[in-house]
């Protein structure tokens, strides 16, 4: 019953990340040439993940969202785990990917919902088939192998994107999770953002493995190690996983190669435990900057388009400024409406109790 | 046309899956050893075969997985019915429910609801070695978002499973394992009061004990001996433990004035400590005597050798009702 | 001559684990971020620095995994003490909590004892968004052979950390996070009374409040302004929950006859319905109207924008005291 | 910081389970001659190991057992995993390790006071250096990696054996723990009997992977399968992994092929699950006929001293009929007593309350 063999090809693939743009922006030797639109249109949602990133971290300094977590280099990784995905297909994101959720079109100002200080994740799941962002870690991957399978039992070609970052793997429901897809041939991608850091603790501190895509051995699932930042890669990387999962051939472990530029969030110093030259190190390996230099070089950027796509980005970041600034008034009884599908008796006369307080302190 | 037949419990909620499974195909079965086995218990016995592996499966070994990929599942429009083999084992699912089973709805303002029945043998009684005695619905009951219900009869087993199974809500359901294998006359086309009634299983003018799950019988029993000791006891079945039937227990406690609470977990910030404070909230000017608790000790769960020393028994039941401030004790 | 020294909770605790480390080679420090960051609260900050690798270090991200090992630490001779991140990221170590940590002296009739301390920041007030703010203490209470902790004040905060860490069981020790950045007055070296001793932070005549962690500077507060209304609260700080101290808040109780537990967590099968629960079991006899309490809904700890509705407030606390059948309300 | 590379042998270790004898007794070609007189000392107490099984089913079946996990057919995982350890090493067992306890130097009767009802393990941890039975599975691989860590913290070379089942390797705390142990450098040797089987599921139904040994790969340390039926190979690579770890060098992972000849415990019926077939394939693998038929052909074995070891495992069977069935006298309140190291005042009034009762059954 052993089904997965293990080639040369298959650890190498798991080790060295794949590549398709260079640091400077140049086609790597052999690369296929990307569609040039595709690309272009790629880059615009680089542009528009990027500018989230910024508006939301000023955001958090003018106190209108309770936190951010940045994913500012990692945006090609927010951009392609979506580009990727057909339109009923689901996305698993956590806290750090804003970005990815609305590239996946859900309304940044309903994706900043919970980092606002409410209660729920603001938008419908079902209606872009975007779970809430999970925080509890790697818990949601499991979520993500239920859909999955369940999808499977109904006989649908859904797709599930599962993301998580390199501190994930350490906890007990990866390992959960990429054994029941793999045992159950879900159609999941485990895609994990390794941004090197886990808050202040190091890769080194979570895994002396030659990779964490070489952990997808261990479950008999092909795992793959792909430059993070480097979007025509990732969309080659995370579509051939895509359909491998939508021909019925299991989940695929997908790790991307890339680094937290920012703190882990506003309320983090990272000067405190990384130097300042790590952080410098990876700039020249900034994913916009990739895809621009090359469509430039290539012509298929002009200033007129890259304008166009700024001005578009600036549209949006003001939306977002006055969606996530409007003041909201938070109904206190709705804190009681959705624990259960029907209020409770206990529940109802909290309530009741919590509106005599208040009705006592308006009057 | 009666249709009632003798089954066990087991054979009761065997019962309850099979017909939930049939009527429902957005209906799921699946655990550790449920498939082929049937369940250590055998409660799940024949369902595999019958419904085949779409329907009932077995998983990896792994609680917290099953039951993330329960709450997948029911994002993605199943109904999973998921066993944890015993109480103990549920533990490492401890995140996933009290996170995620208990507040997904929550978090989603009721956009997402989770259906999904979490199925634990629980309780003692049955001469288990350690881990598999725990009762453990404290944990439960605590964390909102979550119903938990204790059937005691095998009627409510089957019945309380399927209103559990079609509803909208997450649910504990706590199957007392010492009565697996008892046999009781049950109809199943007789519907049972739903979740979150409580039932009076015996009127009793002196005292009210309050009991659910595995120490329904035992408070019965009780209730039985002191009848032959001139001492009038009620006996009401909990149910559901959330939602609680307030009306109900009060309604009773308020007519006798006194009460004992009675249930096999280790009575510190447990669900016993619970029902005492609001009775004692509720009915203070109508108690007699305080309420008072009789439950398992705050130890581990004892060997199979001392167990007897630590459930409530028909013995301690009984003392306790004596301490209830008698006319005759004041004389 | 006194060292008395302002110092927030959080420096009480880091130096609780400074001194500790310092004077016993086998204290040891761990969990996610506790070393080169010095903890997201900055709880253990410069120990790392002072005292190396091989005394303070990070974990790979894994709360079973940090309290698993703690369980083979303490077997090995040493006294580990962990940080759990947020109250609810020690859900994942569920099973290693209550499967061991709390049962390993049992299972070895006392031949193994585990000297562990599970540090939990826990409870809101701090604007946290979800999963950061649970108020966890009934899971632990409920579990035999668990101490639970929970101080209110800077002093107890240095003083219990230490005897928890000396002691040979383990220990839940609760952190109200938002009292972190709190400052006190603290001398470190004038004793605390030990674990399992409640005290009467604030005398009263009336009734009695009974509070732990968090919630004991809010009864403190509630008191005071009553005192302006002309009632006169007395205020309990319970210290630890397991043991829990019945002779104090027994005493204060029957000289009152009145109560009102206040704490944060959901109060459904609570610390507060045990505190509620046991008060009227003892004191019946003393209670001129039922034990009250104040505590959180039974919902999941709300945001940020409505937790002031949520957590127990000085004029909940004070309208739940009038309902207390005062002589007035009589006439 | 990546410590582990991946060879093309260490891979070919982690799935093609090293043998040293033959199913039929005879050396594998170029396998280094095992000590005969080592060898038969241990099939000595392989010969142990199975009546030790056979006696503790015997008296389950006489209701002196509660319970009893049978390890018939994984006697040489039992024995070998004991007899790599220097005295100050500690050993991790689960239910199912009972033979190994004993062959560890446990007294049998001892080992069985868990499964024969009792709250407490029977023997003291600290004398042989073993760990209570584990039943919540895989639990305990994480205490062993503690163990283990605070040895080296402490610069004591102990080394640590941690057993655990197929099916456990599925369960997030086993993850965990080899992930941990990787990381620490823990000196500790994971050893898996994948014995087929997690009561009536299969091993498929765990894992999809090459083997379970590859999983070692995801976590950066050496994989190693082995036959887990022949007790040379057993104790050259679990000894092989023991030196590894007191140089400093790590943790490993071994799994040992073997199979579960009896059902998962006698309350289990194995007929329901799998076919008879299977397990009379696995007879001809016996670990114990296999070192007996190559002892008996080198003439390190005659039927004096085959006489002379099933004499003494007699005694030894004798000594546990005696001491499982003389009546304990449980006391009652011994229940309070170990809870906390000192009674809890709740406790104390707890046990003075079921003390009055007691006093007034009695009189
Ligand atoms: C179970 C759990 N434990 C701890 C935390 C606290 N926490 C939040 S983010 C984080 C680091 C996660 O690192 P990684 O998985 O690498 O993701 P990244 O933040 O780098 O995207 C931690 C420890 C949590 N959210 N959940
Ligand atoms: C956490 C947990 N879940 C479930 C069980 C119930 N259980 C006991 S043994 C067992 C099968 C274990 O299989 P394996 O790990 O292969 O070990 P084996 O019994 O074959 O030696 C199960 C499911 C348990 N003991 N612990
Ligand atoms: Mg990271
Ligand atoms: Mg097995």
């Amino acid at each position: 019953m052993w089904r997965c063999g293990l080639s040369a090809g298959q650890l190498k693939a798991a080790i060295t990340p794949a590549r398709l743009l260079d640091e400077t922006g140049r086609l790597v030797r052999g690369a296929p040439t990307p569609d040039a639109e595709a690309l272009a249109e790629g880059y615009r949602k680089l542009v528009f993940a990027r500018r989230l990133n910024e508006q939301a971290g000023a955001l958090v300094r003018q106190g209108r969202l309770a936190v951010y977590p940045s994913s500012r280099g990692q945006e090609a990784c927010q951009v392609a785990c979506t580009s990727v995905l057909a339109e009923g297909d689901w996305l698993f994101p956590t806290y750090r990917d804003s970005a990815a959720i609305a590239a996946r079109g859900v309304d940044p100002v309903e994706v900043l919902t919970l980092l606002r200080g409410d209660w729920h994740c603001g938008y419908d799941p079902n209606v872009h088939k975007v779970a809430p962002q999970a925080t509890p870690l790697a818990t949601q991957l499991l979520h993500a192998v239920g859909v999955g399978h369940a999808a499977r039992l109904k006989g649908e070609d859904t797709v599930v994107m599962a993301l998580c970052g390199d501190g994930a793997t350490s906890e007990g429901d990866f390992h959960e999770a990429c054994n029941f897809a793999a045992v159950f041939r879900a159609p999941v991608v485990f895609f994990v953002q390794n941004n090197k850091y886990a808050i202040s603790v190091p890769l080194a501190r979570q895994s002396v493995a030659p990779s964490l895509a070489a952990k997808a051995i261990g479950y008999g699932m092909p795992g793959v190690r792909v430059d993070g930042n480097d979007l025509p890669a990732l969309e080659k990387v995370l579509g051939e996983a895509v359909a491998r999962a939508r021909a019925g051939d299991g989940p695929t472990l997908v790790e991307a190669d890339t680094y937290r530029i920012e703190s882990h969030t506003n309320a983090d110093d990272a000067s405190r435990y990384r130097a300042d030259d790590e952080v410098t190190a990876w700039l020249p390996r900034d994913p916009l900057l990739r895809v621009r230099t090359y469509l430039t070089a290539i012509g298929a950027l002009d200033d007129e388009r890259e304008q166009d796509i700024a001005a578009a980005a600036e549209e949006m970041a003001a939306a977002v400024r006055a969606g996530v600034g409007a003041e909201t008034v938070a109904d206190p009884e709705e804190v009681f409406a959705h624990v259960y599908s029907t209020l409770t008796p206990q529940l109802a006369e909290q309530r009741a109790a919590l509106r005599a307080e208040l009705e006592l302190e308006e009057a | 046309m009666s249709a009632a037949t003798k089954m066990t419990m087991a054979q009761a909620i065997n019962a309850a899956l099979r017909d939930a499974i049939t009527e429902d195909d957005s209906v799921v079965v699946f655990g550790e050893d449920v498939a082929q086995l049937g369940g250590v218990f055998r409660v799940t016995d024949g369902l595999h075969r019958e419904f085949g592996e779409s329907r009932v499966f077995d998983t990896p070994l792994a609680e917290s997985g099953i039951v993330g990929m329960a709450v997948g599942m029911a994002m993605n429009g199943m109904r999973p019915v998921v066993e944890m083999q015993f109480d103990a084992f549920a533990y490492p699912a401890f995140e996933q429910i009290v996170s995620h089973v208990a507040k997904l709805g929550n978090r989603t303002r009721g956009k997402v609801r989770l259906p999904i029945v979490i199925r634990v043998p629980y309780a003692g009684g049955i001469g288990g070695v350690e881990h598999h005695c725990d009762s453990s619905e404290a944990y439960y009951a605590h964390t909102p978002g979550l119903t938990v219900v204790a059937p005691a009869t095998n009627a409510d087993a089957y019945g309380l499973l399927r209103e559990a199974i079609a509803g909208s809500d997450p649910v504990i359901f706590l199957e007392p394992k010492k009565h697996y294998f008892t046999k009781e006359e049950v109809d199943v086309s007789v519907p049972v009061p739903p979740i979150g009634r409580a039932v009076v299983r015996r009127p009793g003018a002196d005292a009210t004990l309050i009991a659910y799950g595995p120490s329904v019988p035992v408070a019965l029993a009780a209730a039985e001996q002191a009848a032959t000791e001139g001492r009038d006891l009620g006996v009401i079945d909990l149910r559901s433990i959330v939602p609680f039937d307030d009306e109900t227990v009060c309604a009773e406690v308020r007519r006798t004035g006194r009460a004992v609470v009675v249930a096999e977990a280790p009575g510190f910030a447990s669900v016993a400590s619970e029902i005492a404070a609001r009775v004692g909230e509720r009915c203070f000017h109508h108690l007699e005597a305080p309420v008072r608790r009789v439950t398992g000790f705050d130890v581990p769960y004892p060997p199979p050798k001392l167990e007897h020393h630590f459930l409530p028994g028909v013995d301690r039941i009984l003392d306790t009702v004596d301490t209830l401030q008698w006319e005759e004790d004041v004389a």
